[in-house]
Formats: structure tokens, C-alpha cells, sequence
């Protein structure tokens, strides 16, 4: 099992979100979070001083799947959430070693 | 010379309007500021209009009333008989005001008085002791604010001079932006002096009350409702809209962007400025001193505050200071006869009015600063001035109240 | 005796008192009891306020007011005639106010029994079904408002025996506090009975929304613009004031920490206290009524409530009933007869005034409790009291009410 | 005939009525607003109102005020005399208001215009760009505001037509109604159409000072402080009242869950609803006016909006023009004489006022909506109306005014 | 040492919390997210329109802990958490190469 | 490639923000957290009741980089954010098998 994490612009939030959902991909942790990458901050002016905000909003993913569909989730969010202009983010992919379900104590991947 | 008969609309406009400037403090200056700081010292800067305005509140009744506004000693102080304000008759009319109850007046006076110190938070936010608060609001009201008080309204030697304030440039908003310079000159930067608000909502909230609360501030202090209550009001509004104006134009001009804190940094400064002229000028000169003002104060800020590198965190100075300056002076070029017969200001042919509107603005200053800087550093070196390092960066409301600003 | 003339400024005035307690509940508790609630429960606890306000003026106007005020039957009850205000000509003076139109005086009358009602609810937020409030609110205010009202306000039994209550310590506050004491017996404690405030910047604006409509409260309750009014507000602020010191003073003696919360909650109960004195007794009165008021209820709160474990949720007992009961007895006290000729009290030689004033708190105790109990059962074993557990869990707002209160 | 004499009481009811208008705008509308948009455009919303309100303020001083109220031209048009309140003397009492002084009417007025254009704001918000609302805000007031004021309140051709309309159920309601109309019309819909609220909060604070706020306007527009104020006062509260419960029945009826934002909503619709009508009807009028409107009002935005697809974000046309419609319609049924002696309703004998309602609406509705289409086009043509994707994407408040709305 | 993420019912926070604590489990930090997983949203309903909400409030737990104290992490947690409800959440188990106390620099094992 | 997180008092985030770009480390996502270590909690009180607030706010650091860097990230963090008292925080370092940047779909090493 692995965890797909992905941080994309919030507004690509909802379109990311009825993409996974049309392949069966229901789920998922969402964060919102600040992030930095290769994208310039914004700036923010108050009483004519001007204030660089460096780490701009983003929605992160988190999103637990077995092995054999990563590559279908981590395709269907490149597509879905890709504008082509700095600042679309990022995907991370880790190992899982061990899932549970807590409402039935289920282990593995019938618990994803 | 108006009869000495209770006036019921008098004594009715004079009743809201008192509670109009209540308002004003709580939560209008309490909101504002709250709105503007750090999100970990939102109840801490709040807290600090709510005890200003609770300490005046007491102070004036048992003594601070008859000090500032009672019978005249030769210029200086009022004598200070009816503490308590015992042997007032409920239905005593005002000496200063004789259509409406004394006891009207004294409390529309008196908040006056408790907003003026609570202005002077703004700059020292986000780094003050509570404590060291509590004991200078008391201290400043006694030695700065009632012996102004007393010498520009009281009768005292200022108002002898012929200044003309008609509700608070001098006594209180240069008296505030002074007091505030004084202070933060002795309490030192702040580690991080970013002016970031964490909830513009409430500065929103706060500058329209403000806005609104200032028609009882200005057209009440006409003392009667009739038509120099109505020329106040409406010089007052037109003021406030057009220094709006300019501070957004200023904006745009500077950075490309007009900001809403702009906007009602601007309304703050237009109303400022033509407190001490409202009900004295024609919407004409309201106009041009609203628009000026902005650009005054928005050079104040950004470029002298800059310059000098004190740390006057919500620009008490640069927008009570500069803007009650201005005001103070413009009183004196445009006062127009017509509308006041008090006042003649310059532009109707009295140029002299000029040179004592600026006596009066260099001796409320001078004798400001120089009694703030003496309470000032008493507090310091008795109770201290200023919280500990960690408690500034990590909030000052888990720390000084045990209480934090949201949960949601 | 008045003249029955209509008089423009007392009008002016209580037009524009009216107007400042329609404020008092909306959105002032509105906004008080909601910033103290858990976030998933705001606008459940907003929505209780708007909905007593909106049923009980339609209630008010249709039979409310001549059940109250109309000509008294007995001491008992007013007759009910008038219904929707039928002829009633516009122009009409008041019979218990003869300077202002009659139906100034029936919109004033409202908003006394609205925010009475409303003040209840911050007892039974975070709990109670929706439905169960929505016929709590008529029920309550027809079987237990309209007659105490009219014992106390209306000619009844108790003025006839000189029951003194100026603006509302019995009628509204220990009333109100009694009530919510009732309900809060049946339904209940919650399960996270914490009071953590998820946004105190909306109680802070409620608290001072509150203090600022208070004005109209206490001095519009003078019912003209006069000396009265002009006590009555400056009485008002003072204890106010007092009473958010020593509040203050309490959290330091026990806590070491001076709170906002504190400050605030100090604020409401002064107002509180002096609400049934405020048109009798000096401001050196309104200093020890205020200043006592928090040590009152700071105890009650921190005390008594955990010691019998009834889950008053926001203080509305302990804050309304133990002020208002103390506020109703200390104008047995501290009423002087130079401030207003209708109240003497022990302290200028008419000891029996303060067993009057016992005699009031405790008829409108008892009955208020009792008939609340009933109400409360009955209401309890039709639509039901309380929600279910998974609602109360997870929060009113989405269940109840399908809204939440923040998507920032 | 009224003598004219200078009343105090009414001077200071209509000093305080002025300032409750002008608290409706500021910052009663804009937070109205500002809580139901995105957090990403809540301070661009509330810059609009700030704006509206301030560009209004200085026009009106200018020019505005006797295009619309000075000396009838041909029916249809003040006459532009007095710019800059030049020649208006300081004692002067209004020729419309003989009792209080003529600046004090021009101010009244004056907040009646600026909350006229602020509440368009409302349809448009999420899109529009900052430079568009600021060229549109002049230009609508100008060539929209003023001769319909006129026509409706100066002594224009509808006023001499005998068209009813006490408060602005046509010249404020209806005519912003019809703009946000056309506007809306012309801006598109927005891509993200939803009708999330971020801070309902805001918008339950906007509401209750709009209630508030609306007792000077409605109650003010009596012009004096007596009867008619008291009945208006009552009218307003009942219909208010009536209207929010009506709307919380609708949601019960159609979702099964009552919604806080339903009860503002009602409550609104209600106030709107009563504006024309209020000087005119018994509260037993104002109950079926006010139960019936949020009827109107729920169909039009849940059936009628959603069929014809326009993006009127906020409702403005749906609360404001369907319910100042429905208002000026039922002041032509309901109006009693022996309330008001210059109205008589259908109901009491007079079936003719319906007809003059009728073209009262169908005239405001029809020169606004072409008016203000033609503005719009030729804003559009040459700044543009609409602002880029993606600053309507990402927020208003950040591209436009490099600023956010919260750090919490 | 690993880390386990576990994703509960917000009102369950506390019950957990107090849990962890008594099998010695200290060290946590706590994530406001929303989520979504079996569980079908809410609705919210404006002006008489319904918008579904279909992300619901969660509450994420990171836990970073020895090897041999993973199961009875896991343990508590299912045990308190559980409702039996859908909705109640889901936990995560994965690898952790290094851990360290900033305070003192301190590494491995004895970091965490 | 690794994740570094970091969990540090949010009033370090400033100092450590810039030391990470010092060394060129820009990318980074940057979540509002509590949490609770060794550090006892604060007390908070309303209306004379105490509260212990055992959960205190922290900042929470997400850093993707290649497995060279680790080490220099680490250290310019445990530099910056350490003030020796309890409550600095910790770093957990965790294997990530694959990045993709969104905006171009790149992947691995030069996708971080
Ligand atoms: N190395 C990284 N580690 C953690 N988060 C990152 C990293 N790089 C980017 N991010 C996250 O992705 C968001 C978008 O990054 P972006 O500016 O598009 O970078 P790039 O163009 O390099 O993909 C950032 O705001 C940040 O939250
Ligand atoms: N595959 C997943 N990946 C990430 N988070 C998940 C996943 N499944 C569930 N969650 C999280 O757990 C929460 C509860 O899920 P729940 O509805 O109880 O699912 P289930 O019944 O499948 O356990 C969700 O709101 C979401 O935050
Ligand atoms: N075992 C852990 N698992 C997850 N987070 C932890 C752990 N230990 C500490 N933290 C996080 O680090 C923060 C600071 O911890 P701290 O009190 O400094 O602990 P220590 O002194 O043990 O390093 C905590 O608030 C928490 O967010």
C-alpha cells in the first residue's frame, strides 16, 4: 500500500475531487496548508508597506491506495490539477506498511 | 445668551449622543486595534480600551469632572468641589451647556476623556504590561488629560487665548498621538513590527462604529439640537468621505492597489482632522481638510515613521497626532463666521487665529510628551514597562489572561 | 403630575431608547452567548435570540402589551383589550408616560419582554431542541413575562405594595435568571460541559453592544428627557464600570491572571445590578452596587454552580438572578429620595423599603420557578426538551439547522 | 401645516435618525455581504460599500442634494442650485421638514442615496471589477438616484401623480432591485455560483444593525419625533418580525430544517417590504405585509432565479426588488387614513392608489433597468466590468487589494 | 520506529487522547482535515438551495513511535475511536529512517 | 528522495524559513498543527474555571528532498529552531519512493 500526497492549488480542489472520484477513488485526507516551492510569494500591502507573503495557501491530499493504483491516481490528479503555470504543486508517493479500519478493525488492503 | 430652561431635545440628542461616544471606545476602538494585531493578542489589545474606559469612567465621577470643567482657578485646574459629584441636583442644568441636565454633560464629557486614553493603546500593543497599563491609564488622565481638558474647554488659560477646538483636535487626538510617541519612544521596537491585521472584519466593524459614534463626538458637542448640531454632522460625514477618498488615491498611486485598510485609515484620519473644525466650517472646507489629511498622514507613516524607526504599531501618532495637528490648524485658516460666529479663521480675514491655533497645538504638545515621558518612565521603574521577551513572541493572551482569541 | 402634551424630545428619546434595546438582543446576546459556545453550535445559540425577539413582538402587538398595561383587573392581570393595537389612535399619549405617543410606549414595552426571554437561552444552548424553544418562547413570555410585568410595571399587586424595580432587576433579570435556572433542572447537564469560547471577539462585541443599548434601557426607562434620564445613565455607567473592575480583581485574587472574559462578564453583571436601581440611587450608590455585583456572582459562578452541578451553561442564573435579586435588594438600600422622590431606602431612613423589595424578589421567584417547571414538563412530554446525543456530539448547526457557522 | 419653527426633538430624533441610516450602510450592508461571499473576496465586498457610501457623500454635498430635492423644474428635475451647500444657512430649516434644519435634511437624504447604491453592490460582488464599481457608483446616482428621488420625494410628476411611498419601498428598494438586474445581466455569471457563506456571523451582525439601523429610516422618515413616528416604529418591528418567521416556516416547508440565514434573510425582506408602507398602514397591515413578503422573496430566489439563470449573487434583486415591489403594491392596499391622512389604501375604499402604485413601480422599474443597462454598457465598453478568471478564481482580495481577509 | 497516522472523529479526540496517555503514549500532534472516505457527506441547505458537503471534519493524529510499541498504539486507538458508525476513520502505519529531538539533537530511538 | 518533518514552535518559523533558503532548500509545505511532547500544556481559564490546554500550537514542516540533502536540512533546522527549552520540537525523516511535479509531469530526483 502506498500514500499519495499531493499539494495543488485550492481552487483545482473540487475538479480533483469528482476526477478521483469517477475512478473509484473515494479516500482521502484533505489539509490546508501553506507551501513554497519554485513559485514567488505574493505580495500584501497594508498602510503603504509592502509585505512579502512567501508561502502561499495550497490544499494538500493525503490519500491512502494499494499498490496496484497508484499510477491511475497519480495520473488522474497531473491531469486534472495541471494549469502549465508555476506554483501546480507537487506529488509525493511513500510506503504504508499497515492500514486499519477502525470502525471494523479490518487490516490491509480490504481496509483501504 | 441662551436661557437657563431644560431643553428636552437638547437633553434627548445629548443623551444619544453620549451614549454614541461610549460607543466609540467599546468596542469601536477596541475593534479596530483588535482587528490590526497578531492574532495571539487580539483579547490583550481589546482588554486595554475596556479598562481604560472602566478607570476614566470612575475617576470622573468621584473626581475628575469638577477638575477639568469646575469653577476656574486662575486659568490652571477647576476646583475640585462636588466629588462624587456630590451636591449636583438631578435636575441641575449645565453651567457649560445650560438646556441640558448637568449630569448629561458630565457624562458626555466624560467619554471623551476615557476615549482619548484608550487611543493611545494603539501604539503600544502586542509588548506592554498589563499591569503597567493599568496603572498609567489613571495617572495620564489625572495630570495630562483633565488640566488640558480644563485650559481648552474648562475655561482655562488657552480657551482665554481665543484657541478654538470644538471637540477634541488638541485635547484629544494630538493630546493622544503625543501620549502614544511618548510611550513607544520608551518602551522600544517590538521584535516583529509587521503591521499584518489577523481580522480586518473587526477593523471594519470598529471604523464604522467609530464613524457612526463620531456624529454624537462632533455634532453633539453643539451641546443642543439645532442647526450647528446639523452643519457638525454633515461636515463631519462629508470630511470623513473625502479623506477616505484620498487615502485610497494615495494607495493607488503608491502601490498599485487600493486597500481597504486604506480606506478606513482614511475615514480615521477625516475624522480626526475635522473633529476640532466641524462646527466651525462650511462642507467646503470639510472637504478640503478630509482630503489633505489623508495625504499628511500617509506621508507620516510611511516615510517619517520610517525614517525615525520608532515603533508606533497602529500609528496612534501618525493618524491621532498628525491628523489632530492639521485639524487644530485648519480650524484656524478655515473657520467661517457664518457658521460659527465663535470662530474666524483666516481665509475670513483673521490670520491671527492661525498663530493661536498653533499656540495651542505646540503647548498641548510640549507639556504631552514632556508629562508622558516623566509618567512614562516612573511606571517603568517601578512596575516596568514592558512583558518579557517570550511572553511578546509567544502572545500576550496565554500569557497575561490565560485565554486565547479563537477556537474555530 | 405631567401634562399629557405630547413632548418632541422625550419622544426623540424614547424612539431612539427603543431602538438601543431592540439592540440589546439583536444582535448584542445574540452575539454574547454565541462567541461563548462551541463553534459547531453559534448559530443554533444565535438563532434561539432572533427567534425570541421575532415572536415575541408579533406576540406583543397582538395581545401582549393590554395583558401587561391595559387597565389593571384586580392587580392581577391587564384587560385585554386593544388586541392588534386596535383603536389605538396614532396620535394617543401614554397613560403611564403622558408626554410620549402610546405606541412609542408599547414598542419600548416590547423589547423589555423580548430580551427577557432571550437572556434564558443562554442557559439551554448547545441542548435544546429548536422546536421545544420555538413554543417555549410564546408559552413563557404569555404565562410568566405578561403577568409579573404587570404586578411589578403595570399597576399590579406588587407596584401597589411599592415594590421599587426602575428598568428590571425583578421584571427582567432575576426573572430571566429563575427561568433559565428551571430549565436548565430538566433538561439536564451537557456532555462537554467546558465553557471554552470559540470566538470571544463576538462576545466582546455582544457585551458592549449590550452596555451601549443599556443606556436606553435604564435611562430610557426615566420615560422622558430629563434630569432622571441624566441620572439614571451616568448611574449606569458607573456601576458598570465598577463592576468590571472588580471582576477583574476577583479573576486576579483567585486566578493571578486578569481575563477578558472576566472583564466583560463583570460588565453585563453591573449592568445588571444596577438595572432596577438605576433611577434612584447616586452614583457613589451605583459604585457599591457595581462593585459588590461581581464579587456576587463570581462566587455564585465559581462556587455554588459546581457545588449543586445544574448545568447552567452561560451564567444566565448566576449572572441575571444573583444580580438582578441583589440589584433589586440594594435599591431598598441606596435609594435616595433627592434623586427620585418615589424610592426611599434604608439608607435614608426607610428600612421597610428592603423587605418590600425581599417580598418582590421572592414572588417573582417562586412563581417564575414554578410556573417555568410546569412549562418545561409540559413541553418536555409533548415535542421533548432535549436533542439527541449524536446531535448535541457533533453540533447543532449542521444537524438543527443544516448551516455552518464558519468556512474560513 | 406645520409652523416653521425650529423643534428641538425632532432636530435630535432626526440627528439620531440620520446616523441609524447611515450605520445601515456602514457597516451594516457590507457586512451583510461581506459574510455571505467567499473569504477570498470578503474585503473586496466590503470595499464596495465604503465606497458607494463615501463617493455618494461627497456628491451629494456638491450637487446632489438640489437636483433632487431643490426647486421642481417641469416636474422632473431639481434645480441645481446651492452646489456646495453654498448659501444654505446654518439656521435654516428644511422647506420638506419645517421643523428641523434644512442641513440635517440634506444629511438624512443623503444616507438614503449612498445605501441605495451600496445594497447593488450585493448582485455583482465576486466578479466586478473595482474600477468599474467606482466609475459606475457617480454616474448610477446621477443620472438613476437623483431624478428618481425627485420624481418620488422632491415634488416630481410621480409625487404629484399621488404615488405613496413613505420610506423608499420604489426610490431605494425597487430602483436597487432593478440595477443589480441589469448589471448582473451584463457581468455574467460567475464561475463558481454557489451561495456558501463564509462567516455567517458577519452577516447576522450586518442584519441586526440593518433592523436596527432601519428604525431612523423608516421611523425617521416621519420626519418629526411624535405619532407618526411611534406607528411607523411599530409597523416596522411587526412587519420585521412577522417576515422572519414566515421565512423560517418556508425552509421548514421545503428543506425540513429552519436556517439562520433564512431568519436574516426574512427579516430583511420584511424591512424592505414595510419601508413604503410603514408611515401609512396599522401593525395588522404590516403582519400580512411583512408574513407574506418572505413568501414572495423565497419563490423568487428559489424558483425564479434558478429558471431564468441570471447570477444576482446575493439576492439583491430578489429581496430588494421583489420585496420593495411587493411593499409599494401593498401600501396601495393597506394604507389607512385615519393612520396617515395622505394615504388611503384599497382597503379602505380607495382601489384607484393600487392603480398609481402600479405606474409608480412600472416607471422606477423601467427608467432603471434601461439606465442602468446603458451605464453598464458603456462602462464595459471602456473599462470593462468583469475581472480577469483568475483573479475571480483565486479571490478579489488579494489580486486587487494585496491584502486578506484573515490570518487566524 | 514509525509513524502512525490515524484519522478520527474530532469528538473523539479527547477519549483517545486521555488513552494514549495512559499507555505512556505522550507524544502526538494533532491536524484539523477533512475527509473522506465510506462515509456519505452532509448537506447544507442556503436560500432553499442544498449543497452537499462532502468532505466532513476530521481529526489527524501523528504518532511517531518505537517498533515494539506499534500495536498497542494501534490498539488504543481502534478501541476508543470506534463507534461503529461509518465515518470513524481510518489508521495508517509507515516507516520512519531517523527521528530527531530538536531541543537536544538527540537521534533514533531515544529522540522519539 | 526522503520527507523531513519538522514540528517547531511557530515562532520559529520565520528564522527557519530563511535559513532553509539560505541553503537553497525552497520547497517546503507548511501546516498549522498541536501538539504535545515533553512539554506540559497551559492553563487557560474562563469565568474562574481552569482549563489545561495540553495541546499547544505548532508549526509543522513538510521538506522533500533528495537523500544528499537530508543532513544539511536537518541541521540548518535543528540550528534555527532549537532554543533548549522543552517544547522545540522533533524531525522525523521518511522514505518517499517517487515525486511528480504537477505543473510539468516531470518526475523523481529533478522533480523535488
Ligand atoms: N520540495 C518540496 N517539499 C515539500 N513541499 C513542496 C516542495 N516543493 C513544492 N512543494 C509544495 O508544492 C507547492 C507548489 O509548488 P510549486 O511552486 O508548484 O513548485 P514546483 O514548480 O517546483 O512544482 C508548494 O507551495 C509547496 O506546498
Ligand atoms: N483511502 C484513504 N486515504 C486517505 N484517507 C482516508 C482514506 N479512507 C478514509 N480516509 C479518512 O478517514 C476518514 C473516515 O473514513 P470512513 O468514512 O470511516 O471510511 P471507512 O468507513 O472506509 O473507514 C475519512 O474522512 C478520511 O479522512
Ligand atoms: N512522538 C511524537 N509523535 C508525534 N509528534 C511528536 C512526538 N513527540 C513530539 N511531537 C511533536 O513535537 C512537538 C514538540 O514536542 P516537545 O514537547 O518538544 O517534545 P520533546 O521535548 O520530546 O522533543 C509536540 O508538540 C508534538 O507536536
Amino acid at each position: 500500500m502506498k500514500e499519495i500526497t499531493a499539494v495543488i492549488r485550492p481552487d483545482k480542489m473540487e475538479v480533483v475531487k469528482e476526477a478521483l472520484q469517477e475512478i473509484q477513488c473515494n479516500g482521502v485526507t484533505v489539509t490546508e496548508v501553506k507551501g513554497r516551492g519554485r513559485q514567488l510569494g505574493i505580495t500584501e500591502s497594508y498602510r503603504g508597506r509592502d509585505y512579502k507573503v512567501d508561502l502561499l495557501p495550497k490544499t494538500r491530499l493525503e490519500i491512502i491506495v494499494n499498490d496496484e493504483d497508484v499510477d491511475s491516481v497519480v495520473d488522474t490528479i497531473v491531469k486534472t490539477a495541471q494549469t502549465g503555470d508555476i506554483g501546480d504543486g507537487k506529488i509525493f508517493v511513500s510506503p504504508v506498511e499497515e492500514v486499519i479500519r477502525i470502525r471494523t478493525g479490518e487490516r490491509g488492503e480490504k481496509a483501504v | 445668551m441662551v436661557d437657563a430652561i431644560l431643553n428636552s431635545g437638547d437633553t434627548a440628542w445629548m443623551l444619544t449622543s453620549t451614549a454614541l461616544v461610549m460607543l466609540m471606545t467599546l468596542p469601536g476602538v477596541a475593534l479596530f486595534y483588535g482587528g490590526l494585531t497578531k492574532k495571539e493578542n487580539v483579547l490583550n489589545t481589546i482588554f486595554l480600551s475596556f479598562m481604560a474606559f472602566s478607570i476614566t469612567s470612575v475617576i470622573w465621577v468621584i473626581y475628575g469632572y469638577p477638575i477639568a470643567f469646575g469653577t476656574d482657578v486662575m486659568g490652571i485646574i477647576g476646583s475640585p468641589t462636588n466629588i462624587l459629584m456630590n451636591g449636583i441636583d438631578v435636575n441641575a442644568l449645565a453651567p457649560l451647556a445650560p438646556t441640558i441636565p448637568l449630569l448629561v454633560y458630565v457624562a458626555f464629557q466624560m467619554t471623551f476623556a476615557a476615549i482619548t486614553v484608550a487611543l493611545v493603546s494603539g501604539a503600544i500593543v502586542e509588548r506592554m504590561k498589563f499591569s503597567a497599563w493599568l496603572a498609567f491609564v489613571p495617572i495620564w488622565i489625572t495630570l495630562v488629560y483633565l488640566p488640558i481638558a480644563h485650559w481648552v474647554w474648562g475655561g482655562g488659560w488657552l480657551a482665554q487665548m481665543g484657541v478654538l477646538d470644538f471637540a477634541g483636535g488638541t485635547v484629544v487626538h494630538l493630546n493622544a498621538g503625543i501620549a502614544a510617541l511618548a510611550l513607544v519612544l520608551l518602551l522600544g521596537k517590538r521584535k516583529d513590527i509587521r503591521l499584518l491585521p489577523h481580522n480586518l472584519g473587526y477593523s471594519v466593524i470598529g471604523a464604522a462604529l467609530l464613524w457612526f459614534g463620531w456624529f454624537g463626538f462632533n455634532a453633539g458637542s453643539a451641546l443642543s439640537a439645532g442647526g450647528l448640531a446639523g452643519s457638525a454632522f454633515l461636515a463631519t460625514n462629508t470630511a470623513t468621505a473625502a479623506a477616505l477618498i484620498s487615502w485610497v488615491m494615495m494607495d493607488v498611486i503608491k502601490t498599485g492597489k487600493p486597500t481597504l485598510l486604506g480606506a478606513i485609515s482614511g475615514a480615521i484620519a477625516g475624522l480626526v482632522a475635522i473633529t476640532p473644525a466641524a462646527g466651525f466650517v462650511t462642507v467646503g472646507g470639510a472637504i478640503v481638510i478630509g482630503f489633505l489629511v489623508s495625504i499628511f498622514c500617509y506621508i507620516a507613516i510611511s516615510t517619517v515613521k520610517s525614517k525615525f524607526g520608532y515603533d508606533d504599531a497602529l500609528d496612534v501618532f501618525g493618524i491621532h497626532g498628525v491628523g489632530g495637528a492639521w485639524g487644530a490648524l485648519a480650524t484656524g485658516i478655515f473657520a467661517a463666521p457664518f457658521v460659527n460666529s465663535l470662530g474666524t479663521g483666516a481665509l475670513y480675514g483673521n490670520p491671527g487665529q492661525i498663530v493661536t491655533q498653533l499656540i495651542g497645538i505646540a503647548v498641548v504638545g510640549v507639556y504631552t510628551l514632556i508629562m508622558t515621558l516623566i509618567i512614562g518612565v516612573v511606571i517603568d521603574k517601578t512596575i516596568g514597562l514592558r512583558v518579557e521577551l517570550k511572553e511578546e513572541v509567544e502572545g500576550l493572551d496565554t500569557h497575561l489572561h490565560e485565554e486565547s482569541g479563537y477556537r474555530i
